[in-house]
């Protein structure tokens, strides 16, 4: 299915969880924060809430700021 | 050792916590996060600012933050930097929380790019939105005494007005307000943006502020990490002086030996 | 500890002998001798100021200075306070070397009471005949960067204008001639008076002063214990702060955290 | 004999040497300096610089000071 | 004569019309309404800040201001001082307008009496309201950069930020908000509060704003009909200085004679 | 004309002449001599300094400054500006006296061409000659106020310590200073050198000194005639409001409208 | 009839207008303004509003300040 | 007869008087002043003092200086 992740199209599996997601990507389950068309996804439910085609996704870390 | 002993009977505290450190450094603008690490340990920092962005899928090698500073050393305090409207911080930090786990947090919201001044209104409707939503919020804010109090009676855990623009290195342009917010506050009011050099957080802790919040002073400095050092005594300094309290000025001179027993 | 890594390479040299505290203090003014040791003590000052003054024979059992302030501890270092002539001054000198042994001396010579503004004629005729009998002497000047001139050339081992009058509190009044006296001098600078609050201190080793000399911003504040260590931090601020090298001063604003990766 | 000790006009056994008027005054030999008539007396001879009458002795020591 | 000459050329619009002093004065605090007049002269204004009270009922024969500063010589700027709240500002206002007939007023809303901080909340509604009912809006404001942005989108006719606290004296605490305010504002910016001398004045017309208004610095000073017309010089002066353009600083000497030519 | 009331009250008086103008300006640097005389002319000046060099033998066309600058109408002051030694100071007074047949002259010996700082030494040394040979010596000095009182007994009927360092711009550096000088000084004090911009000259003249000599501050302004009518006032403004007598500061408001009477 | 003129109680004959309380008061039509309980009274209905028991009354001036 | 003028080697008429010499150079006999050998020739004595061979003349005027 196709997926908007930050801003950006890509392309996941059909049916996968976020954490599936997470895992395609690399990324630690830790330190990061994933938001689901504008809803917070909560660690507890990574493996439960299956990602829809169309789904906008952002998924942000902790950087250097000031 | 002079320094633990003062700290150890004056300590910040900031939502309940208690912090030796009064200086409170940023992380961006570093050569490095090497760079960053060895910086905050110089300055003794407890509490480091940190920015949420996307991760870089693209390029999953690059280097992260909580490698250097680590996280359970270093309290990190999410901004909002970049967020124009309330809707935006507010977004941000439910984000960082997610991220971190933290309810500790720096909220800005800020009315232009080129003078990154504080916009009030915004910031004071985020304020609350966030306050209600459990967080402590820790504002940066104009010198304004007046949304300094509207600010403090809508909850927030500290006061940080600027001194000067962020990342201009002017100084602090206001003493007089700054002191009246020092005046109304019983919350830490902690001096946040503006600080050029080392002289100018001291000249701020004079003021009675119970803290300093800098970065590029710090980053943007020739030798990052010896500014780090520097600043570390310029707060200790400042809060020294501010409690031992100065000597009246005089229009003229006053001897230091005694006038008695000349030869 | 960064202090001591950042002193121990980085030594102030008098006359061929190396200290690592940059700040020098007076021992007039205090409520007692022992309050003046525990300032001392609390500024880490390895040379302090004493003045020499006719024995009391009637009063046998007064403390004496020597008992508290242990001069195989600190440098003493004699000044001519009261001495308003090259003459008294050179006088008062010789006496203070027989006394302690010591070589290494403050010279002042003064104009008149309301001001104790140096007399600087005579300063410089009080120079020549001090060093031509041997004498290490570190001179009180004004901050008239051609006078300096001529008192290192006439060969003395610090050079130290007044930052204001003595005891009036009143700062770094004149920025631009110390900064001239710095570039110029080949010994080292020491900010000699004037010094009212911890951040003056610091803004006069950003000048790049070799150290400051203080007495009455310690003694006359409320803590003047507390005030000693806010000095001691004060003068490793602005010298770490001269040595790393401040960012520039914007007019407009400069955001510290990234523009990419906003949400 | 007469002396003017310190601007005050005191008397001392005659002949007394410095050490001698140090001692009568009960003062240390170290962390003081003597000067008679204007002329400082070095350590090494306080004990055979014999006082005159009428002599003009000065003795200092260290003060705090700024 | 070159004052007029100047002024010819360089007039201060308000609301449409054009004005030649660029200096507004207060008719508070005089020793009575003949000096305030006289003090009025001399500063060369020509507009005044009145108050509004309530008639005196029981003492008839008490002296009015419209006796001694002549309405149609003086333009009358009624102001809302003593009003906490948007509400109480209009109603003065509405008052004032049906009193004398003008549209042009000053509107402050005080946060509080201590130190009559400008309530920017109120006074941005007030502001609205005054507008939307005809009023020509100059408006006393703290010197945020962007609450001064919003006033103007509101359609006030002159933005009047703080120098400094109401009867402080204490000059122009903020020079680099004045001057973001002024680079923003296309209508009118006029420094209302804080001058406390005459170099005051001159340094916040340097900045570049339209005019200055003060009433203390005039009337609490020991002759203030002589202090009325340093000020008058004083504002020509900052105008005139802004307009010419000053020479660069320069860290050395640059000698002001031939170098050529020496015997 | 207030102006000329105030002036006619109050005029300064050197070498027992009486000038109404507190503003004395040099005539180096323009771009003409012509933009020079009109300067001097909106300036309002009655007195310019002046230099004295070898005649441009091969180019005898080239303007002359009398041809503009009429010694008839402003009172020349011949300096030394270029002269390093008493000696060559002196010789370029007398030759100055012979040229023109003045007594009036304004003495500097400087001390490098780095600073053009005065050499104080000399600059005695040649006051005291010059004084013998009947000049009236106006002398440029530093503000250390012992020389300048020397240089008062020695006869000088000007002393002229410098706000800063010649061409400059930097303002006054030691305000204090230039205090202690007015407060010790029977002749009049005029502040040489240092004014950058209106308000410097303005805030000069609030110390108490008795006029303000330049040249930079307008020759170099980007509309020399506009900035030369600036100082006018700004020396105007200044001397009246010292004479006026500034309100005290306040730490906190004070209204300027009545408490009572509010609706 | 009773008023509270300015804060203070006081007495008006009945049916006074506003300019007859003011001619009463000795008051100038011009340079003041008057409001009736909250509400202002323009000037052109001065001679005909009656003022009624127990009304509020505002009369107002311009007066120094700053 | 050879002359140094204002430091540049220069000739004049045999037995020239400063006036002679001022004229020959199109001066002005006012606004300038006259230096031989170091020594400043008085404007009385213009026409009666004679330059020698080898003599060191200044002539200087008032130009703009601050």
């Amino acid at each position: 299915m196709k997926l908007f992740l930050n801003g950006e199209a890509t392309s996941a599996a059909d049916n996968a969880t976020v954490a599936i997601l997470l895992d395609q990507l690399g990324l630690p389950l830790n330190g990061v924060a994933v938001e689901r068309n504008r809803e917070i996804v909560p660690k507890s439910l990574y493996s439960t809430i299956r990602l829809a085609d169309g789904d906008r996704i952002e998924i942000v870390q902790f950087v250097g700021g000031g | 050792m002079p320094d633990t002993e003062a700290s150890g009977s004056d300590k910040l505290i900031i939502a309940g916590k208690a912090y030796t450190s009064r200086l409170i450094v940023g992380t961006g603008k570093y050569a490095s996060y090497a760079q960053n690490a060895e910086a905050a340990e110089a300055a003794g920092a407890e509490i480091v600012t940190v920015a949420l962005r996307r991760v870089n899928v693209a390029d999953k090698g690059s280097e992260r933050l909580v490698d250097h500073v680590d996280p359970k050393r270093f309290t990190y305090l999410p901004n909002t930097a970049g967020c124009y409207t309330a809707n935006d911080a507010v977004r941000t930090l439910r984000l960082a929380r997610e991220a971190g786990g933290w309810n500790l947090v720096k909220l800005e919201v800020l009315a232009d790019q080129k003078t990154l001044y504080p916009e009030m209104e915004e910031t004071l409707v985020a304020a609350k939105a966030l306050i209600k939503d459990g967080f402590d919020v820790m504002v940066y804010c104009s010198d304004d005494p007046v949304y300094a109090r509207k600010l403090e009676d809508a909850g927030c855990c500290a006061i940080m007005p600027l001194g000067s623009l962020i990342g201009s290195g002017l100084g602090i342009q206001n003493p007089v307000n700054i002191r009246l917010i020092v005046e109304q506050s019983k919350v830490p009011v902690i001096v946040d943006a503006g600080v050029g050099t080392a002289s100018d957080a001291t000249i701020a802790m004079e003021l009675g502020v119970d803290g300093v919040l800098m970065n590029t002073a710090i980053a943007a400095a020739k030798d990052p990490v010896r500014m780090a050092r520097a600043m570390k005594h310029a707060v200790i300094a400042g809060r020294e002086s501010y409690l031992a309290g100065r000597m009246p000025k005089k229009r003229y001179a006053d001897p230091s030996s005694p006038l008695a027993g000349l030869i």
